[in-house]
């Protein structure tokens, strides 16, 4: 069976060649980066190497990088570390509506414990203005704290305007950058953003590796303590294999970034547009054209449940993800398209599919041949299509 | 994560559809949730000749609604009674634990379609 | 050249057999485990399977199994996690003089944060009393955190007893077995262990992965935030490669632990006895026999500095650790040894050997070959020596 | 981590030993902080005729002493005062930013071991 993987948010393969320079640390260069002798020598100079990498696709300095064991710890660090450094100056957080978990998750443990949160709002588009942001300041404001592009949505905001603002205020400001890494141009200087989270197994890199970018002066406590490795601000014995491996999928990255951008968002569009064609009732989800990630394609299907979809597309090969209260075991949907606007019903019918660095025009042929045969079988089942279908004739 | 008998009847549903003229007709659930499930009865005497289900829902909730419909269908009503959604997902090999609750109605769906069976008889009455 | 790698303390090499299995989850069944699709679906299973072979190797079930980024991780969320989950009931803390700093920086941490810490002293061997433990406990103690066998003097702690007298106290009773994972048996039902950490690097498994025993029932506060991933205990993208190396590395170890253990301990006394015959001046730390993990050789060598020693055994291909300041930069030489009441002068000239599944008597002879030589050519170097022989002679 | 200067110097030191009858010595550290360097001078008229030294310590400590012994031989004494720990830890190629503070000792190893022997002079005087 032809298997399509189109859930490149949720994660990606890692690149052969990342994977065969991580199986040189794993059995040969083991060595522990903090020992004297010749093993532990070499894994440290790998180490600082990819330091380099992973600095170089952000604009920053290497010495700015701190590893972590992923975009979660790497929010974690940045947003606790934040206001355990900062709390006396003040206790108010901003973030968004649209923030994934580990922001989220994290800013109402602070509020639990006696911070004050300004959720700011999103537009139908799920893009945050500058304007709410600024409403939001208040003399006690120490972070604000945001994503640069969405991970069901694909909506990019407006950091480099959203970092002048809190920089002017002399706020910290940290963006999550785990879903546009590699895929748009992130640049930490010109955006004036001082702590930046990413991630490597979105971008072909190993999972449990990330990093918190940390502009120089910045203040962020530790959130593990330990053998004060990475500078005291992360202790633990440092994943050398997967760091490595992190730095050489940003080279990868930063070598591949313009062009695959350009081939997958041609591919997002036919598959967008072809959707729109082949099926009746749906509706797109995000912003269009250069205001939405390259390879993201959200799409609500009206009187289908999400994953059912998922299921199906499943069974003829085809992995993507929805954002139905279903295929996560909660009760509501998406809190993303909810922040949007759309109501519940719709919500649960929402599809994401998420191209790759390996898809191809074909993959996309496939998903428009099969998809709106699986669109069609469950509606038959619905008793939602009925009503609308009879509601519509009674026109 | 489902397991197969859950998996056979998401994929090959049975009685699926509505019955012209039922008898007795029953909902659960909403879209706002994310599970509907409508089950229509042809009722005759005391015996379910006839049963037919349309669902809005996950996996989960097909499943159960398909599984419902052949474990009721030829049963007396009181027999079809008697059956809980532990039961029908009992039948289906188990389902997974978040699913136990959000999804597993079609028992219920069944039990509001007997009711409507029996409202309806009473106004004819 | 030559190349023994006796530093299996530090970090191992990845077994073949582990990395090979580990790659297929790298390229091919590289699957987000929450997604719904079958990649997500084979990356759950392999997850799962992961988590009872750890569980199999400690003799938990396997959902108190929680997976973390490694042993530093697992004992800051261990004390860290019961800190914020009793605060209430106590603030009283136990552990001992010859913690890792994973574990001592940590209860640093919290003393700085209002909880009270006791810090129990350890014999010339390294070893803590029963009794000393017992004297420490307070109405308000609510966690005694301490290790299972010492990494640097490989000295076996009474845990069994101490968990007993945890239980009778209803005190949460943490222990750090990074170091005895494989070595020595482990089981956190007959110890009486609420809360165990182990790490994979230690066992021939990849960094950046590690564990903590939750016993069921036993409440813990997260640390770390998001999308609610090992049951909302530690959230963030499973590495599931990784975990799952570190189930099979759990696997193998369960396999080779009695013979490897039998044989690793002759040839561990083969170096000691040789140590002490070839060269004078010299003290061997730690204890001796069944109380001593089968690894572990450190030794004293007087007159010598550490670092110098294992710059001079590197350059020969022997890769070895030491106690003395100087390899960690700071002034004060390994805390483990000065507990044990050694002298600074001492402890900055020992050295520590250990050895692993790999080493052969080869390895061994061609330390007592070298290290010899090299003590000498060191000794001649060194103003103290001179002034000892000088002494000696005079008496 | 060390240079290869360094490396060099710890592995070949450059005149180890004692000089029997030395004018002039000079020791700094102690054991407990791990360190210890010693010179020996042999300063014939205003220059240094010969220097030999004896180090307890890490690979840094033994390279600069080594290395101050090389820079300082057939200097004048006032020339060798102006010798500082840096310049001595630039000879090598620069030190770990660590061992800058707690090894880089040798310079003042020499300067206690030309004020030694201005001590003993003016004794002899
Ligand atoms: C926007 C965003 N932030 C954070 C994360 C968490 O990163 P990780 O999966 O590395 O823990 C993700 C991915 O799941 C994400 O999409
Ligand atoms: C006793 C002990 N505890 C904790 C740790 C930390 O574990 P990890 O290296 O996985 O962070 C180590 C290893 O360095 C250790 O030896």
């Amino acid at each position: 069976m032809r298997r399509v993987y189109l859930d490149h948010s949720a994660t990606t393969p890692v690149d052969p060649e990342v994977a065969a320079l991580m199986m040189t640390y794993y059995t040969e260069k083991y060595g522990n980066p903090s020992s004297v002798h010749s093993f532990g020598r070499e894994a440290k100079q790998a180490l600082e190497e990819a330091r380099r990498q992973v600095a170089e696709l952000i604009g920053a300095e290497p010495s700015e990088v701190t590893f972590t064991s992923g975009g979660t710890e790497a929010d974690n660090l940045a947003i606790l570390g934040t206001a355990e450094a900062l709390s006396k100056k003040g206790k108010h957080i901003i973030t968004t509506a649209v923030e994934h978990h580990a922001v989220l998750e994290t800013c109402e443990y602070l509020e639990k414990n006696g911070f004050d949160l300004t959720i700011v709002p999103v537009d139908e588009e799920g893009i945050v203005s500058v304007e709410s942001v600024k409403k939001a300041i208040r003399p006690d404001t120490i972070l604000i704290t945001m994503m640069h592009a969405n991970n069901e949505v694909g909506a990019i905001q407006p950091v480099a305007e959203i970092g002048k603002l809190a920089k002017e205020h002399g706020i910290v400001f940290h963006v999550d950058a785990v879903q546009s890494l590699g895929k748009i141009p992130i640049d930490v200087k010109t955006m004036a953003i001082d702590l930046l989270t990413i991630s490597s197994h979105k971008i072909y890199g190993p999972k449990g590796v990330g990093a918190l970018y940390i502009r120089k002066g910045v203040r962020v406590a530790p959130r593990i303590y330990g053998g004060g490795q990475e500078k005291k601000r992360r202790s633990g014995t440092e994943n050398t294999p997967g760091i490595i491996g992190f730095g050489k999928a940003c080279e990868l990255a930063g070598q591949r970034m313009a062009e695959d951008a350009q081939r997958l968002s041609k591919l997002r569009d036919k598959l967008m547009n072809g959707i729109i064609e082949k099926i009746d009732y749906v509706k797109i989800n995000g912003p269009l054209g250069d205001k939405r990630l390259p390879n993201n394609v959200n799409v609500s299907i009206q009187f289908v449940e999400g994953e059912s979809l998922l299921l199906s597309l499943d069974m003829l090969g085809i992995a993507a993800s929805s954002g139905s209260a279903c295929t996560s075991g909660s009760l509501d949907p998406s809190h993303v398209l909810l922040a949007m606007g759309l109501v519940h019903e719709i919500a649960h019918g929402s599809l994401r599919f998420t191209l790759g660095h390996q898809n191809t025009e074909e993959d996309i042929d496939y998903v428009l041949e099969q998809l709106p045969k699986i669109v069609d079988r469950l509606r038959m089942m619905s008793p939602l299509y009925d009503q609308a279908v009879h509601a519509k004739q009674a026109q | 994560m489902y397991t197969e008998k859950v998996m056979d009847h998401f994929t090959n549903p049975r009685n699926v559809g509505e019955i012209e003229n039922a008898n007795g007709v029953g909902e659960v659930g909403n879209a706002k949730c994310g599970d509907i499930m409508r089950i229509y009865l042809d009722v005759e005497g005391d015996v379910i000749k006839d049963v037919k289900f349309k669902t809005f829902g996950c996996g989960a909730a097909v499943a159960t609604s398909s599984m419902v419909t052949e474990m009721v269908k030829g049963k007396t009503l009181d027999e079809a009674l008697e059956i809980s959604n532990a039961a029908v997902a009992e039948a289906l090999g188990g389902l997974p634990p978040a699913k136990m609750h959000c999804s597993n109605l079609a028992a219920d769906a069944l039990h509001a379609a007997i009711k409507d069976y029996h409202e309806k008889q009473e106004k004819k009455e």
